[in-house]
């Protein structure tokens, strides 16, 4: 069983050395426990190129458990694992992109305190996320999902003495809870209806159980089960209404925020679609739930990065939006498609966070854009390297972005031709997205690389909040080797993966037997491939004469005119003044969470807290009867008058009562 | 004739007033242990009238054990009031309420 | 006819009791204390082990006359049911003595001597088969409990005391009227077991359900008879406060399993409705009003009301006559997992409140900048008490929600709630304690975890890392018993 | 009307009437004569049953023993009887109540179920006195009664013994027995220095005052 092993070597890797360095991490110092790290994650991620070139090579399948978790009735439940070619492909893109942050940490956090704690912390995320991927069951998907919700709330909350850090975390970590309520309701329900967890036997039962309706409502089981999974994702993949963390989840380090929230966690919810693809196809209702939302996502959080000053946020932003791309392709059925995005933007966006890592410590810890322009000068290859990051984001040919991206907009207009419950409004969102995607992100690479210095006059006026506190006029330097070639390794995916994997994923041969695309894209894809359209080049060509292109271009035009005008942008403002304003709020989203739902509870909780517990049950029934007692006992105390007559009058009485009673009775 | 009604009603008018008596003298004690013991002689004359009518000389062994008791109990009663006397120099019972609630 | 129960029963009584005499040497008696816990202990895994899990009826009986005349008789056996809870109750007594050490310094063998006797008491109740023994070991129990909050509790001690004596107390005299009624009814036995066959007449059976409820109720704590434990809490030391949480809660999970749902299946099937009201309202009310808290021990009190909840939604989710297996197992689950979590987080509040004597949570503020790895331990035991996979809070939450869902959406919709509420309180309270800045003097001159403290905490850790991978351990030891259960349950008695 | 009714009848009221004045008497002494009185009218009457030797404990004991005592204890307390008798007739409305209900039941009961009409003498021949019949029945059945009701005495004796008595009486002059008997020679008899109070006066005062003396 070799092939157990490897897999048991992917999955305990990570955990070995998270928990030495957690355990002992002062002990072994700095330098062996990032080595430690770093040899776990790197073992882990050759075991998985590893098992991707299996799968490709000879197309490897397995599904086996590892050891009983839990045995009810007669069935047991356990912890198992399945590889194929999903697994496969998660698997390389997890483990890469954690070997990339765990390198770029060594260059980021060396001042930091807690060091060993950092790297202990992402060797745990980098395990949960391997044991979400690799799970064969709910429960253990269940496992991954919130273990890897509580390494988020540890990273996101690692400078414990800033307030703003904690709160961000406490926030992440409910909303999530939010989401894996959904999320554990409907494995309630696959658990009710189809008697097992697994998935394999799960996807066996699927055509006895698509007719029943749920107890009564009439809405298929089908239909509620994929619902209530998708809220699970809603809150893990930060999908509309539970988005409002991930801005915040920019307090955590830079390196988390590229490896947890851009790559790989947010991704899960995309993950978990495309598993459970078999059964998501059979719910129409559900797939167009979750492409609107994602359309929401896509367009109008993505507006929100353009009024964003801070560096980290801006990129944040444009991950909620690249989230609502994946959620429209998993909507539009074409899951291979989401799967592909997922992969490219995990690599893109991982480099655009580094990059702007990079910045931030060229800037000696400097986040406002506000305070920055002409960097290019100073740190050309983290230039270079953005300006890769940008093209690939905004999906200009070449790069990868492009191809995912482009594939979405097809998709989402075949689902538009066979009539997917409003799809018009979808394919609006997503074309707008595109323009809206190129301008912030071109936006936020003229703010800081380009235009005149503005750190230079920034010294006069006091900064936020920075906890360095420098002296005089910062001098932004290029990055050590450390930061740098984490960059390049990464920079090089975003350009040539679009050519290299879009054979793999999007006619979908690679997947036939783990993800089932909607029949609908089927034969899009089989005309597409008929008509020899679906090739890079061939996609290249045909773009030329598409608008998603042109718009892209367009928005690289507005923000480069934005860039060299302020006056432009300042009329715009004005015209738009009340939309900004709302558009500043974050929708009111956050105000909900943070001044409507929270409060309500504390209030909810005093008013039962005082009335119902203090007052009604301890003061009126405990402590009342205890006080009518008391009552009682102070009437009763006065009849002891301490005189014996009237002892004897009372003796007396009572010998008449009963004499009057025994009488009665006689007389009867 | 004077049959046993007679003797019966007699004792019974005895008890009442020895009741009444308990009620009347509420503050001298003598006159209370006095109507305890007129009470008593009431409820021997029953025993003594069933005892004789009815030809069972139960009735009259326990007037035997009535006496006693009543011996004893005005004994002791009346030790009692002495003491009371002797330490609040009076027996009326107003004055004697320490054992107060 | 082995003496293993009993063993395991009275050791630690008689090591109580000789504690008692070596009142000169405080050192003495707490490592005389601590041997013979630790020797109960041995007994309860030899019972653990030794358990043979396919068998249905009772093991390990012993049975003596005790009471001739009445046909009362020392009558013990365990079965799927009732032994985890003594190895659980044997368990958290070598750590909470274990705990007093440094910690209590006036009357240290009375002390450890009442926790000794008290273990005592509570594995004999779990052990007994008779009504009556059963009877005496439940109001046994009350005593050294009363005194440990009575005498080592904070300022408001006398009255959480009196209190907690006098609820538990009001709640048990009515069950002994129905245990008596049962005497008669089945002409002069007291065997527990012969009255799952005893056939009673409606009526019968819901007021008996009553007699029972209210006294295994006030126990749980259920939610209208609750009060008792956020007083009691606060005021008792922290051993008191783990074994209260641990242990003496879970008599009453117990006694619906052992005594209401199968004496009275017919009134229970009834009454299912009710009960899973109360229950809920348990989790989302108390889960709503632990979140208010300003006093730890008070906010840790309300969670375990709230977890309790999940124990007796879990023994009444009727669905068409049978009680369903996951929501049964999952209760008892939950009731041992509930026994090492809240021990855990008691002992944790002890740790804090042992360095600045201080219980309400304005008080802290940055504990981890002084104490880094109790923070690490207090951080799992949080996230233990929110009922995150992997440790044991989640496994039994899980298997009650999913038992829910099969049987009533509704209540797994609110029940689920408790995921979001339980994460809500535990890390808020945790957020303002341990992280930011070191908030005043006090927390400053806070110290790590001694060897002792972190002995400890590193048990309760494996215990709930353990239970959390890898529940079936104690789940598989049941399936027996509980099948048994499930089937008494169905088939009706009038 | 025989004479046996008439007797029955002129005993019952001065019965009554002495009942009544024990109640009613002003002075306690002559509360306690009345009930003397009442004593010895029902002696006559248990006469009249045939259970002459009742009476005669009945007097013997009752106004030999108890009315004694009653009286040596009245007469021996000075008591203040006016405000003994402060309230007297403002409780004379519900005494009387009461008495009169008392009455009535006990009438109720009499009247509703009559037992035994007429006097069945104690049959003229049956040749055994009411003494033998009591003393041969007393101490064969009832002989556990008996042993009780001696019982019953000497506590009565013991406690009224106990009560009254003081110990710490100054003026109770009694002896200490044991102590005058154990007693041996060396504590009898001790020599106890005393130094001269007195200054040495000149001898010629000496002789002087001895002359004195001898006369």
């Amino acid at each position: 069983m070799s092939s157990m092993h490897l897999y048991l070597t992917i999955i305990l890797a990570p955990l070995v050395s998270s928990t030495l360095v957690g355990l002992f991490g002062c002990a072994l110092g700095k330098k062996l426990s990032q080595l430690l790290c770093i040899l776990g994650v790197l073992i882990s991620t050759v075991c998985s190129v590893v098992v991707l070139n299996q799968v490709l090579s000879n197309g490897l399948y397995f599904d086996g458990p590892l050891y009983t978790w839990l045995t009810v009735g007669n069935q047991t439940y356990s912890v198992g694992v399945l590889i194929d070619s999903l697994t496969a492909t998660m698997l390389t893109v997890v483990t890469s992109v954690s070997l990339m942050v765990h390198i770029y940490t060594i260059g980021y956090m060396a001042g930091e305190d807690g060091y060993t704690r950092f790297f202990s912390y992402i060797s745990l995320f980098t395990f949960m996320m391997i044991m979400l991927v690799m799970s064969n069951n709910f429960i253990q998907l269940f496992f991954g999902w919130e273990g890897v919700g509580l390494v988020s709330y540890l990273l996101i909350g690692f400078y414990f003495k800033r307030e703003s850090a904690i709160f961000a975390n406490l926030k992440a970590f409910l909303i999530n809870r939010i989401g894996d309520l959904g999320f554990l309701l409907g494995i309630g329900l696959v658990l009710a209806y189809f008697g097992t967890l697994n998935y394999a036997e799960v996807f066996a039962k699927l055509n006895e159980i698509t007719g029943q309706t749920f107890l009564g409502t009439g809405w298929s089981v089908i239909t509620v089960i994929c619902l209530l999974l998708f809220v699970g994702a809603m809150g893990k993949s930060a999908q509309f209404p539970l988005h409002v963390w991930l801005p915040d989840s920019m307090e955590g380090p830079t390196p988390i925020s590229a490896l947890i929230h851009a790559a790989t966690m947010v991704t899960a919810g995309i993950f978990m679609v495309a598993r459970l693809s078999p059964m998501y196809d059979l719910s129409e209702t559900a797939l167009s739930f979750i492409a609107i939302v994602g359309a929401i996502n896509a367009l109008f959080l993505g507006l929100l990065g353009l009024i964003q000053n801070d560096i980290k946020r801006v990129v944040a932003y444009s991950t909620l939006s690249q989230l609502g791309y994946m959620a429209v392709a998993l909507g539009c059925g074409a899951y291979s498609v989401g799967i592909f995005h997922l992969m490219t933007h995990a690599f893109f966006k991982a480099l655009l966070f580094l990059a702007a890592g990079s910045v931030i410590v060229g800037m000696h810890h400097e986040q406002d854009m506000r305070k920055m322009g002409g960097l290019w000068k100073y740190m050309p290859i983290t230039y270079l390297v953005t300006i890769v990051g940008n093209l690939a984001l905004a999906g200009i040919p070449p790069f990868a972005g492009f191809f995912s991206k482009d594939m979405i907009l097809e998709a989402a207009e075949n689902a538009h031709h066979h009539g997917l419950f409003g799809s018009s409004f979808v394919v609006f969102c997503v074309y707008a997205a595109v323009f809206v995607t190129a301008c912030y992100s071109f936006r936020q690479l003229f703010m800081t690389f380009h235009g005149e210095e503005r750190f230079r006059h920034s010294h006069n006026d006091h900064h936020g909040h920075d906890d360095h506190g420098h002296h005089g006029p910062v001098e932004p330097h290029e990055s050590p080797w450390v930061i740098t070639v984490p960059l390049v390794l990464l920079a090089i995916p975003s350009v040539i993966i679009g050519w290299v994997a879009f054979s793999k994923f999007v006619p979908g041969d690679f997947y036939q037997n783990v993800i089932f695309n909607a029949e609908f894209f089927k034969e899009f894809t089989g005309e597409a491939m008929a008509k020899g359209e679906l090739s890079p080049i061939a996609m290249m060509i045909h773009s030329l004469s598409s608008p998603p292109v042109y718009l892209a271009l367009s928005g690289i035009i507005a923000a480069y005119v934005a860039h060299k005008s302020p006056a432009f942008v300042a009329a715009i403002k004005a015209i738009f003044k009340p939309v900004i304003y709302v558009m500043e709020r974050k929708y009111f989203m956050d105000d909900l969470f943070i001044n409507l739902l929270a409060p309500l509870g504390r209030g909810i909780g005093k008013v039962l807290w005082s009335i119902g517990d203090v007052l009604l049950i301890d003061g009126l029934i405990v402590n009342g009867s205890a006080r009518v007692i008391g009552v009682f006992s102070k009437i009763f105390r006065r009849a002891q008058t301490g005189y014996v007559n009237s002892y004897a009058t009372f003796m007396v009485l009572g010998i008449l009562i009963l004499l009057t009673f025994c009488t009665g009775l006689i007389l009867h | 004739m004077i049959g046993m009604n007679h003797y019966l009603i007699l004792s019974a008018i005895l008890f009442a007033i020895s009741v009444m008596g308990i009620f009347l003298n509420r503050k001298n004690i003598i006159v209370v242990l006095l109507s305890i013991e007129l009470m008593l002689l009431a409820v021997n004359f029953n025993f003594v009238t069933f005892s004789s009518f009815l030809h069972n000389v139960a009735g009259q062994i326990f007037v035997f054990f009535t006496l006693t008791v009543a011996a004893a109990e005005s004994a002791i009663g009346l030790a009692i009031l002495i003491i009371l006397f002797r330490n609040l120099r009076s027996i009326n019972v107003r004055d004697m309420d320490q054992l107060k609630g | 006819m082995n003496y293993l129960l009993s063993l395991t029963i009275w050791t630690p009584i008689i090591f109580g009791l000789i504690t008692l005499l070596i009142n000169k040497n405080d050192c003495l008696a707490r490592y005389f204390a601590l041997l013979g816990s630790i020797i109960a202990f041995l007994f309860s895994l030899i019972v653990f082990f030794s358990f043979d899990s396919t068998a249905t009826a009772m093991q390990f009986q012993e049975m003596w006359p005790w009471v001739g005349s009445l046909n009362i008789n020392y009558h013990l056996g365990v079965d799927g049911i009732s032994m985890p809870f003594v190895v659980l109750n044997n368990f958290i007594t070598v750590l909470v003595i274990l705990a007093g050490f440094k910690v209590i310094k006036h009357k240290v063998s009375l002390y450890n001597s009442m926790f000794l006797m008290m273990t005592g008491f509570i594995s004999g109740s779990f052990c007994a088969l008779d009504a009556i023994l059963f009877y005496v070991f439940f109001e046994a129990m009350l005593i050294p409990m009363y005194l440990i909050i009575g005498v080592w509790g904070s300022s408001n001690r006398v009255y959480a005391a009196i209190k907690f004596f006098l609820y538990t107390l009001i709640g048990s005299l009515l069950m002994l009227v129905a245990l008596i009624y049962l005497y008669f009814k089945s002409n002069g036995n007291f065997e527990i077991l012969s009255y799952y066959k005893l056939p009673l007449s409606i009526t019968a059976q819901t007021l008996i359900f009553i007699a029972f409820f209210m006294s295994f109720a006030v126990k749980v704590p259920m939610w209208p008879l609750h009060t008792w434990l956020p007083d009691a809490h606060p005021e008792a030391p922290t051993g008191g406060s783990m074994v209260l949480a641990a242990i003496t809660l879970k008599i009453g999970g117990y006694g619906f399993l052992r005594f209401i749902l199968p004496i009275v299946p017919d009134a229970s099937r009834e009454l299912a409705g009710l009960m899973v009201v109360l229950s809920l309202i348990a989790i989302v009310y108390i889960g709503l009003v632990a979140v208010v808290q300003k006093d730890m021990k008070k906010l840790v009190a309300y969670s375990s009301i709230s977890h309790m909840g999940f124990v007796t939604l879990g023994c009444f989710l009727f669905a068409n006559g049978t009680l369903n297996t996951w929501a049964v197992e999952g209760a008892i689950t939950q009731m041992i997992s509930h026994g090492f979590v809240s021990a855990a987080m008691f002992f944790c509040i002890g740790v804090m409140y042992d360095r600045v004597h201080s219980r309400n949570i304005a008080d802290y503020g940055g504990v981890v900048n002084k104490m880094p790895v109790f923070a690490a331990f207090f951080m799992l035991f949080a996230m233990a008490n929110s009922g995150l996979p992997g440790t044991s809070g989640f496994a039994g939450e899980f298997m009650v929600i999913m038992g829910a869902v099969e049987t009533n959406f509704v209540a797994a919709i609110l029940a689920g709630l408790t995921l979001i509420l339980g994460a809500g309180y535990t890390l808020w309270m945790y957020k303002r304690v341990v992280f930011g800045d070191v908030v005043n003097s006090h927390v400053a001159e806070m110290d790590d975890v001694s060897k002792r403290e972190f002995l400890i905490l590193a048990i309760l850790a494996l215990a709930v890392i353990v239970m959390g991978v890898c529940p079936n351990i104690f789940v598989a030891k049941m399936h027996a018993s509980v099948e048994q259960l499930l089937t008494q349950v169905t088939l009706s008695k009038i | 009307m025989d004479i046996v009714s008439v007797l029955f009848y002129v005993f019952a009221a001065i019965l009554l009437f002495s009942g009544f004045r024990v109640i009613t008497a002003k002075n306690p002494v002559h509360a306690a004569l009345f009930l003397v009185l009442a004593f010895v009218t029902s002696a006559c009457l248990w006469m009249m049953l045939n259970v002459e030797f009742l009476a005669l404990t009945l007097i013997l004991v009752y106004v030999g023993a108890v009315m004694v005592l009653f009286l040596f204890v009245v007469m021996m307390l000075d008591v203040d009887l006016e405000s003994l008798r402060k309230g007297f007739w403002k409780n004379m409305p519900l005494a009387l109540v009461l008495g009169v209900v008392v009455l009535l039941e006990m009438l109720l009961v009499i009247v509703k179920n009559p037992v035994v009409t007429s006097v069945a003498n104690v049959d003229p021949e049956s040749k055994i006195s009411n003494a033998n019949k009591l003393g041969w029945v007393l101490y064969t059945q009832y002989s556990y009664p008996v042993e009780l009701a001696s019982m019953i005495l000497l506590l009565g004796l013991v406690v009224a013994v106990a009560l009254t008595l003081r110990k710490t009486d100054k003026q109770a002059k009694y002896q200490n027995i044991a102590a005058q008997v154990a007693v041996d020679s060396k504590t009898r008899f001790t020599m106890v220095k005393m130094a001269a109070e007195v200054e040495e006066i000149s001898s010629a005062e000496n002789k002087q005052e001895t002359a004195g003396d001898k006369q």
